[in-house]
């Protein structure tokens, strides 16, 4: 049990109340650096419309790819945006079944993660299909056609992946939500009063409601964990199951996840490190949570390293040719500049957490987690790009390098994920206030 | 058939003929054109009207196709009959006359002269230059203004060498008006010629009947691409290639670079430029000192100097292959010499056409498999030293009136003539040319001629076979028969008493009612045998046997003082003329800019080929600039590394570098001519396109030079198979019956008579192209241009790979046609979210255009990479939009496309069969690649009919299928490559990667 | 209708009320809390929430859902692709799993929602405390029962504020 | 709080009605279409060469003709009042006679001016309308007849494989001979094409190919063959093949 090793002093325990304050006083009238942040990502998000417009009005040749290399960063974006989405579950879930209580500040911020990466990631599909305007053909619905989609597709297997973690993301992120919605209720008058009125349903804590509240929050913790994995995996097998060589493996499926996790875990570090400090949040995220956060971090490192270890272990056995000289060509043909950031940035840098002091430095960590990020889009770039570059008729190769237009798309995707963010950290807790409570009431009984 | 499109063309063609302008009928074609463009992307923009016949014609069901079989004579070195496909009035594909030897092939150039009639840079009518430039003029004034300068005296009509009864007509006309005509032909034969006056005394071009021979040496000669007959040659060479009946032929190639035909040689003779006469009178000694009969005797003394050696050494060369050669010629039943083309038509060009001669004459090939079947069939043309010296009178101000119609001397010939100079000299130019190419340019008067198919012509193929040429269209443009032109001109001069015709196609019938009347007595009415010539594209004549095969030698042949050029001190440059431009009249053809060379790879610009071991001092690489200089001039080109050349040789591509000419080819490359000082051959007064002295400087910069292939050999994949002659198996190793498993597999609906499949001989694959060029013009296919090409974007569905295959000497090259292969188990199409991409019940991977929504994820999983996506919306500016085959959707941006078979024609077939109440029967589809092949070495069929020939075919011990060991189960069964040279121990040569983009 | 609101501060305070309340008899307490409190719904005797019942039959809706979609909309109009049956099950049931979870994740929301009457208004003893830091117990006066007896008791339990006639 | 109970009863009912909903809905697709089919299967079609069924003329007028046209409502004013039901019904002319070729060419075939001229130099040459037809024809252009069936490019339709399918004409493009002004009167959407060639129980297209290998040996000569559409019913009778093929590849490429 984790809730007992909060090394926070007793007496420095914010009462019950001073967690309703703290944690909602950032609910104000935002600083001018506020505004502009956002009007960056606007002006972000704006250019990179204006690019996909262009590309939809001209076609895709707007893009880089070509005629081996069909997907580049638009797909890459995508897996790497999905990858980021699942910290936000399994720390809420995964965590939250295991009991470990460190979860309880960061869950909130790690589930408005996920929504807000789902989001992002599923412009993606969206964005790389040669004929947008009829993306409906995707959906199935009864038509004049009699025709539906092909459910043998990973396409269609990931649309459906993807739009239940969506779903079942936002009911368990809403579900938290609603007793500190119901607090902001009552804090507020007004318009705001109002407004969180409506979204709080009504809410009075009565402990009858508590129990239902409770079930539901084991049981979506209890389906999500699950699908968190199922979801990368379908995602994993967009390539899997296709035959290009470098992507034909069944490793593909555990690789991914905890590829997800990693990349999922970094982002974490790298929001709450600033959220922490512009709100003053220090009581509530501690450096006991970044420490554990470091340690996942470095566990799943050590599992990414292992597995592109383990891919060019299995093509240098499998003594097949094109497996060989397709490795042989990764590391060391056009792309093995993207291939060595990846190693340097998922398995090199991280491994520096093996230190208490680098784990418990804020900063340090906060480098860490920007490397990781960075690592772990090249690595989706380097399976991707390098696998279709050169796959099995020799006399096909071709290599691709991004164009502009994917650029600004690729920037824009970040500023549109900010952007959400801001909002979210501007309107609505960043941390569970219930649970909070939960545990510094605890720690009174202990303390009395 | 989308009504919108054909009903709309179709019926305004007739509205045309009818009376309506021809500005009309050209907006609604381009109208429809339009909207064929707009299809598959959301509802189509055709007109909505119905334009109905005026009066509907005869023959005509409208929506349907008819052929009109015609001869076509400007595309290449070879007159063409062919069947023109026309659709509601427009031309939409060319096909050969299958009713000829050659089938329904044609060569990539033949079929591209689609592109050359919808040139949207045609003169559009006639024009005038006039102070402020060229302005639009009316035909009266032209005509009235060419009749007064022709008048004027001292004319020069210059045309290509004229067939059948256009010739006749040249002659009476320069009679008639007092001028001068020359015909010319750039890529010319007058060395052969002038070899064959010397050797037999005799004006004659042989019959090369290589089909019956076992060792065919060629020494230079293209015959596969642009020299004298490749589509006739190429029929031949599969014939005496083809393994298994009899002994595959050997082909020994000798010359310092491997053409189109030299990468298909067993054994390459890296004889350096210039000595290929010596080594040619070497082997002839030898032969003669092994035979030492009657025909040893004769040239003994004029042999004797040339030992083996001494050849050897002058020609770079080890002795013992040379020594080997001999001996396999000695021994071979019927050997051929094949002369030196265009690519070694050097300062000796007859020297080395008279020493090739002198070879077949030793052992024995004149008259067994060179054959002189009495008066030649070929045009004659007067020599290039004759436009020289007509470039020299007309600076020197001798020439009034040159009229220039259908020939480029401004740019076909050597700028250090300064025949563009010698043109302004000229009072009066007149160009009858269809284009506004660089000489055309340069005319005060443009009486623009119509393109060959929109012309009447006639044309003898073979001695006993007299082609006629019909229009098969209404003019695109404003422009006029060219002899109807000339006619005109004559009239306004004051010579029309001299001609009873009204117009040619009057001369033309007159001349016919001459042949007509030399029919035995019987013979149909001139009329209906008229009507059956143009309905067959031709008659058969009545002549007499072939009496003398093999004319002696003359004494002046036995005892000739031959000679050889001195090796220059750094580099000797070669020029030849490629399939795709030939000589320079292909290049502003979309097609054939961005027809990947043969050789090369490239696409829409000249290079410079260098061996490796030259490029390597240099640090100079592929697309790196490298500088070529010789006394005439100098270009700085994109190199290309090239393993089939001498180390001491620069050889360089002719066609491009137009000033003039067009859009597409406007500023492309560069001008191989500019290199070359234009020394004729003293003898015949051919113009030496190889030997030049040349140096060569790398200039360190980065050039673009866009190769459409990856990596030049297939790593061990087992993807293109050259096997040993004694390797050729029994059966065929792990053989998956595709007719039995198809339940298994569900290669196709188990229920369904039909599993299409394709079976293609590399042994017989040339690498031609003309299966290429034939998918554009039947599917559709855009054409991108170089940038695009650069990125990978280019549209063919169907490519020729070239790959190096190592031999234990050297290597050979096995073309790989790559085409959708229609897998039984295909990985494209399980991936595809909206089933755009599925299996339809005859075994073909179908492709819905219109619910394709471009994931792109089919052609990622495709192991073949052939499925092609439209990266955006590709325009074909009118009038080339014409050309659109309404059978076939035009695709839109965002939608993936590739090779189905020809479906359309499938589909076309079934129904036919349908509608009597059978099946396809075998033969009865042939896909537009099949179709064009001038070897047959793709034949297409059901492979569920085991009775077949694609059955049979791919059940055949050479076959195999590309990457098998994936399952895909391909529909497409490639028959191995099979070589005279011993293969090394590993099979797979791993030579060269050259590798695209790294 | 009138009862008494008691305010507390801890949730011990709270929990003893509530037993000896139920000891006196009181069934129908409603008791507000501002965190998840297992104790108290022990206390007052709460032993499971239907909520899983929701669960469960979403689960199942959404797997027989998926299965029908895949497998109907195949034989709708059956088209091959690579050999593969019409019925291609293995695949099918990718989607069937994420429809499952999809359905029970949903159903269970329902569930709360209709368990805990919610959205709905504010009852009239619910004070804005209780989203803070107070606990809250509310006693309806039952019939002849001794409201002072009431109030006595949760004084001694510990409340720091109560309420009459509520 | 009622509202709420409402709330949730419904969105429990949908959510367990979905999957029955759909599964009623699929399954039931090919039925309904089946059974459209079904009845034009058993409706028996006159042989396509027969007369259309003589009805008793109505006793119109040409000017009559004319002004039905014009105050027609459905369907586009064409730019000569060409009234349909007129020349069918009153001058009993047969569809083949104006639109004859259509069985041999993928695409229907519309009249030549010069055959509304070999009429109608004589005939009401006097009205207003022949005039300005006779208009057309003298100054050489064609009548911009107002397009009124369209498929988009991406569809390829034979209409001779359907003619000699003994599909008629009025099948697709309705009682013309009871249209004064020619309407759409299908909607040509793909559903609407399956609602043909889709014949639940009957088998698809390459079962007609097997059939023909077994019933339709090719004949020695073409003079032997089956007279142009004929076969197609036969199969339909004995066999239950269907009227055509569902695949794809049939009409998309």
């Amino acid at each position: 049990m984790a809730t007992a090793e909060i090394e926070v002093p007793t007496q420095e325990l914010p009462s019950l109340a001073d967690a309703n304050r703290d944690i909602s006083r950032p609910i104000s009238t935002p600083y001018r650096r506020y505004w502009l942040l956002l009007g960056i990502c606007g002006v972000l998000i704006a250019a990179a419309g204006v690019a996909w417009a262009l590309q939809i009005r001209d076609g895709m040749g707007r893009a880089g790819i070509n005629n081996p290399v069909n997907w580049g960063v638009y797909i890459v974006t995508f897996v790497f945006w999905v990858g980021i989405a699942h910290s936000g579950t399994l720390i809420s879930a995964v965590l939250y079944l295991v009991r470990s209580g460190w979860r309880t500040t960061i869950n909130r911020t790690a589930e408005a993660m996920t929504i807000f990466a789902v989001m992002t990631a599923g412009l993606f599909p969206l964005i790389h299909l040669g004929r947008v305007w009829y993306f409906y053909y995707l959906v199935p619905y009864p038509s004049t056609r009699l025709l539906w989609p092909n459910f043998r597709s990973p396409l269609v297997w990931d649309m459906f992946a993807i739009g239940t973690y969506f779903t079942i993301s936002l009911v368990f992120w809403y579900l938290g939500l609603i007793p500190d919605l119901a607090g902001l209720r009552d804090k507020f008058t007004g318009l705001k009063k109002r407004l969180y009125g409506v979204f709080s349903l009504g809410w009075q804590g009565t402990v009858k409601d508590w129990s239902h509240y409770r079930r539901l929050y084991l049981y979506l913790a209890g389906i999500a964990t699950p699908l968190v994995l199922s979801v990368h995996s379908v995602v994993s097998w967009d390539f899997a199951m296709g035959i290009v060589p470098g992507w034909h493996s069944t490793i593909f499926a555990p690789y991914f996840v905890a590829g997800a996790i990693f990349s999922g875990i970094a982002m974490v570090i790298t929001i709450t490190i600033p959220l922490r400090w512009a709100f003053g949040l220090d009581r509530y995220i501690t450096k006991y949570h970044f420490d554990n956060m470091a340690k996942l971090l470095l566990f799943t490192s050590l599992i990414v390293g292992y597995s592109y270890g383990m891919e060019y272990f299995l093509a240098w056995y499998s003594a097949d040719p094109i497996e060989m000289q397709s490795f042989l060509w990764r590391g060391t043909g056009f792309y093995a500049g993207p291939f060595w950031i990846m190693v340097f940035c998922n398995v090199v840098v991280p491994m520096s957490l093996w230190f208490k002091a680098t784990r418990n430095s804020l900063k340090a960590l906060f480098v860490i987690s920007v490397f990781v990020n960075i690592g772990m889009w090249y690595e989706r770039f380097v399976i991707i790009v390098t696998s279709l570059a050169h796959e099995f008729d020799p006399s096909a190769w071709h290599v691709y390098t991004p164009s502009l237009t994917e650029l600004t798309i690729l920037v824009g995707s970040f500023a549109w994920f900010f952007f959400w963010f801001l909002l979210f950290a501007k309107t609505l807790p960043t941390i569970s206030i219930a649970e909070v409570k939960e545990h510094l009431a605890h720690e009174h009984e202990h303390g009395h | 058939m989308n009504d919108g499109d054909v009903e709309h063309s179709g019926n305004e063609t007739t509205a045309t003929a009818e009376g309506t302008t021809r500005r009309e009928f050209l907006k609604v074609l381009g109208v429809a054109g339009a909207g064929a463009a707009a299809a598959a992307c959301g509802p189509p923009d055709t007109g909505d009207k119905l334009i109905p016949y005026l009066i509907p014609p005869d023959d005509i069901v409208p929506g349907t196709s008819v052929s009109y079989a015609t001869l076509l004579t400007g595309a290449g070195p070879e007159p063409l009959a062919i069947h023109a496909q026309v659709r509601d009035g427009r031309v939409i594909k060319l096909e050969g006359n299958p009713s000829r030897p050659t089938g329904g092939a044609l060569s990539a150039l033949a079929h591209s002269s689609l592109q050359d009639l919808y040139d949207p840079d045609r003169v559009p009518g006639p024009r005038q230059r006039t102070a402020n430039g060229l302005v639009d003029a009316t035909w009266e004034d032209g005509i009235a203004a060419a009749g007064a300068a022709v008048a004027g005296g001292s004319t020069v009509l210059l045309t290509p060498p004229a067939v059948g009864s256009a010739a006749r007509f040249y002659q009476e006309w320069a009679a008639a008006v007092g001028a001068t005509w020359m015909p010319w032909e750039p890529l010319g034969l007058e060395a052969l010629r002038t070899a064959h006056g010397i050797a037999f005394g005799i004006d004659a071009i042989p019959t090369y009947e290589i089909n019956s021979s076992d060792h065919i040496v060629c020494f230079g000669a293209d015959f596969l691409g642009t020299w004298l007959a490749p589509v006739e040659m190429g029929a031949r060479f599969a014939a005496a290639r083809m393994p298994g009946h009899g002994v595959q032929a050997r082909f020994s190639f000798v010359g310092p670079r491997l053409s189109l035909s030299g990468l298909k040689a067993d054994e390459w003779i890296p004889a350096r430029a210039g000595t290929e006469v010596l080594v040619a009178l070497a082997l002839a000694r030898e032969i003669a000192s092994r035979k030492a009969d009657g025909r040893a005797a004769r040239v003994e003394s004029v042999l004797d100097p040339f030992t083996l050696d001494s050849v050897a050494e002058a020609a770079g060369i080890e002795a013992e292959k040379l020594r080997r050669l001999a001996d396999q010629v000695a021994t071979a039943k019927a050997p051929i010499a094949l002369p030196p083309g265009i690519a070694a038509q050097g300062p000796v060009a007859t020297d080395m056409h008279l020493a090739v001669i002198l070879l077949n004459y030793v052992c024995g090939a004149i008259g067994s498999t060179v054959k002189f079947d009495g008066e030649t069939v070929r045009p004659r043309h007067v020599p290039f030293a004759a436009i020289a010296d007509l470039g020299r009178r007309m600076s020197a101000g001798e020439i009034q009136t040159l009229i220039v119609a259908g020939v480029n001397p401004a740019y076909a010939t050597p700028a250090s003539l300064g025949f563009a100079e010698a043109l302004s000299k000229v009072p009066n130019v007149i160009s009858l040319s269809p284009h506004a190419d660089e000489t055309t340019s340069a005319a005060g008067w443009i009486l623009p001629s119509h393109h060959e198919l929109e012309s009447w012509g006639d044309g003898l193929l073979s001695r006993d076979y007299m082609a006629l040429a019909q229009p098969v269209m209404q003019p695109v443009f404003d422009t006029r028969q060219r002899e109807d032109i000339l006619l005109q001109i004559a009239t306004a001069a004051g010579a029309a008493d001299s001609f009873q015709a009204a117009d040619y196609s009057g001369y033309l019938q007159g001349v016919w009612r001459e042949l007509h009347d030399r029919l035995p007595a019987g013979a149909p009415g001139f009329d209906d045998w008229w009507y059956q010539a143009l309905a067959d594209g031709g008659v058969s004549l009545a002549v007499p046997p072939v009496t003398d095969v093999a004319p002696p030698l003359t004494a002046a042949a036995a005892n000739y003082s031959f000679r050889a050029t001195a090796a220059p001190a750094d580099f000797s440059l070669i020029t030849y003329p490629t399939v795709q431009f030939y000589d320079g009249r292909g290049a502003n053809r979309p097609w054939m800019q961005e027809f990947p060379d043969a050789v090369t790879k490239a696409v829409w610009n000249a290079w410079v080929e260098l061996h490796p071991e030259t490029a390597g001092p240099l640090g100079v690489e592929t697309g790196d600039l490298v500088q070529v200089r010789t006394e005439a001039g100098s270009v700085t080109a994109p190199a290309y590394v090239y393993r089939g050349i001498r180390p001491d040789t620069l050889a360089v591509p002719l066609g491009q570098g137009h000033a003039a000419y067009g859009r597409t080819a406007a500023g492309r490359g560069f001008n191989a001519l500019d290199l070359l000082d234009g020394t004729p051959d003293q003898r015949s007064g051919a113009l030496a396109y190889a030997g030049a002295a040349a140096t060569l400087t790398a200039t360190g910069q980065r050039g673009k030079l866009v190769i459409m292939q990856g990596s030049d050999v297939d790593l061990g994949r087992e993807i293109a198979e050259l096997i040993n002659i004694d390797d050729v198996p029994d059966a065929m190793e792990h053989e998956i019956d595709l007719t039995t498993l198809v339940e298994a597999a569900y290669d196709s609906d188990p229920r369904s008579p039909y599993r299409w499949g394709m079976a293609i001989d590399l042994n017989a694959c040339t690498g031609c192209g003309a299966c290429v060029t034939a998918c554009y013009s039947e599917n559709n296919l855009p054409v991108v241009g170089e940038d695009l090409c650069d990125q990978g974007r280019e549209m063919s569905w169907l490519q020729i790979m070239r790959y190096y295959e190592d031999t234990e000497e050297g290597f050979q090259a096995v073309h790989f046609p790559t085409l959708c292969q229609q897998c039984g188990d295909a990985p494209c199409e399980p991936v595809c979210p909206v089933y755009a991409a599925y299996h339809t019940p005859e075994g073909l991977n179908g492709q819905v255009y219109n619910r394709c929504v471009g994931t792109r994820y089919c052609a990622n999983n495709c192991p073949y990479k052939v499925r092609r996506f439209n990266w955006f919306t590709y325009e074909r500016p009118y009038p080339l939009n014409l050309q659109l085959n309404p059978d076939v959707t035009v695709r839109s941006k965002g939608v993936m496309e590739k090779c189905t078979f020809c479906v359309q024609r499938i589909n076309r077939a079934k129904l036919d069969a349908k509608d009597e109440g059978r099946l396809v029967a075998d033969g009865e589809i042939q896909t537009a690649c099949m179709q064009s092949c001038p070897t047959q070495a793709i034949t297409f069929g059901n492979l569920k009919d085991p009775a077949s020939r694609v059955s049979r075919m791919a059940k055949g011990a050479r076959g195999y299928r590309m990457l098998d060991e994936l399952n895909t189960r391909p529909a497409v069964t490639y028959l191995k490559s099979v070589t005279h040279a011993a293969m090394p121990e590993s099979e797979h040569g791993h030579g060269g990667d050259s590798e695209h983009g790294d | 209708m009138s009862g008494i609101l008691a305010q507390f501060e801890t949730l011990g305070a709270t929990k003893t009320a509530i037993e000896r309340l139920r000891a006196e008899g009181h069934s129908d307490l409603d008791v507000y809390s501002p965190f998840p409190a297992p104790e108290l719904e022990q206390a007052l005797g709460i032993v499971s929430s239907p909520v899983r019942r929701w669960a469960l039959i979403g689960g199942i809706t959404g797997f027989l859902t998926a299965a029908g979609l895949t497998g109907l909309t195949a034989l709708a109009y059956p088209l091959v692709t690579q050999g593969k049956p019409i019925l291609s099950w293995p695949a099918y049931f990718v989607i069937m799993f994420e429809m499952t979870i999809l359905f029970t994740g949903l159903f269970g929301f329902l569930g709360v929602l209709h368990h805990t009457r919610k959205p709905g208004r504010l009852s009239p003893q619910y004070r804005t405390t209780f989203s803070v830091d107070r606990f809250g117990v509310y006693v309806p006066a039952a019939a002849g029962a001794d409201q002072r007896g009431v109030e006595s008791l949760v004084r001694d339990a510990g409340a720091v504020e109560v309420e009459v006639g509520v | 709080m009622t509202p709420s109970r409402r709330l949730i009863a419904a969105a429990v009912i949908v959510a367990v009605c979905l999957p029955l909903a759909l599964i009623v809905f699929v399954s039931g697709a090919p039925d309904a279409t089946g059974q459209q089919a079904a009845a034009t299967g058993e409706q028996q079609l006159p042989v396509r060469l027969d007369p259309i069924k003589p009805r008793t003329p109505t006793g119109m007028t040409a000017d009559e003709a004319i002004a039905a046209h014009e105050n027609a409502t459905e369907g586009p004013e064409q730019p000569i009042p060409f009234n349909h039901r007129f020349h069918t019904q009153e001058l009993r002319m047969q569809c083949e006679y104006c639109h004859g070729g259509s069985d041999r060419s993928p695409i229907a075939v519309m009249p030549a001016l010069d055959l509304c001229m070999g009429c109608h130099r004589i005939v009401g040459a006097n009205l207003e309308p022949i005039q300005r037809l006779r208009g057309y024809y003298d100054s050489g252009e064609p009548v911009p007849w107002e397009r009124v069936y369209k498929l988009p490019e991406f569809v390829q339709f034979p209409h001779r494989a359907h003619l000699r399918s003994q599909v008629e004409c009025e099948e697709c493009h309705g009682k013309v001979e009871e249209m004064d002004r020619v309407y759409k009167f299908s909607s040509l959407k793909m559903g609407w094409c399956l609602d043909c060639h889709w014949q639940p129980g009957e088998d698809t297209d390459v079962a007609t190919d097997r059939l023909l290998t077994e019933q339709f040996p090719p004949p020695e000569t073409p003079d032997e063959r089956q007279p142009i559409g004929l076969y197609p019913r036969r199969l339909n009778e004995h066999y239950g093949a269907n009227r055509g093929p569902i695949d794809c590849s049939a009409c998309h490429y």
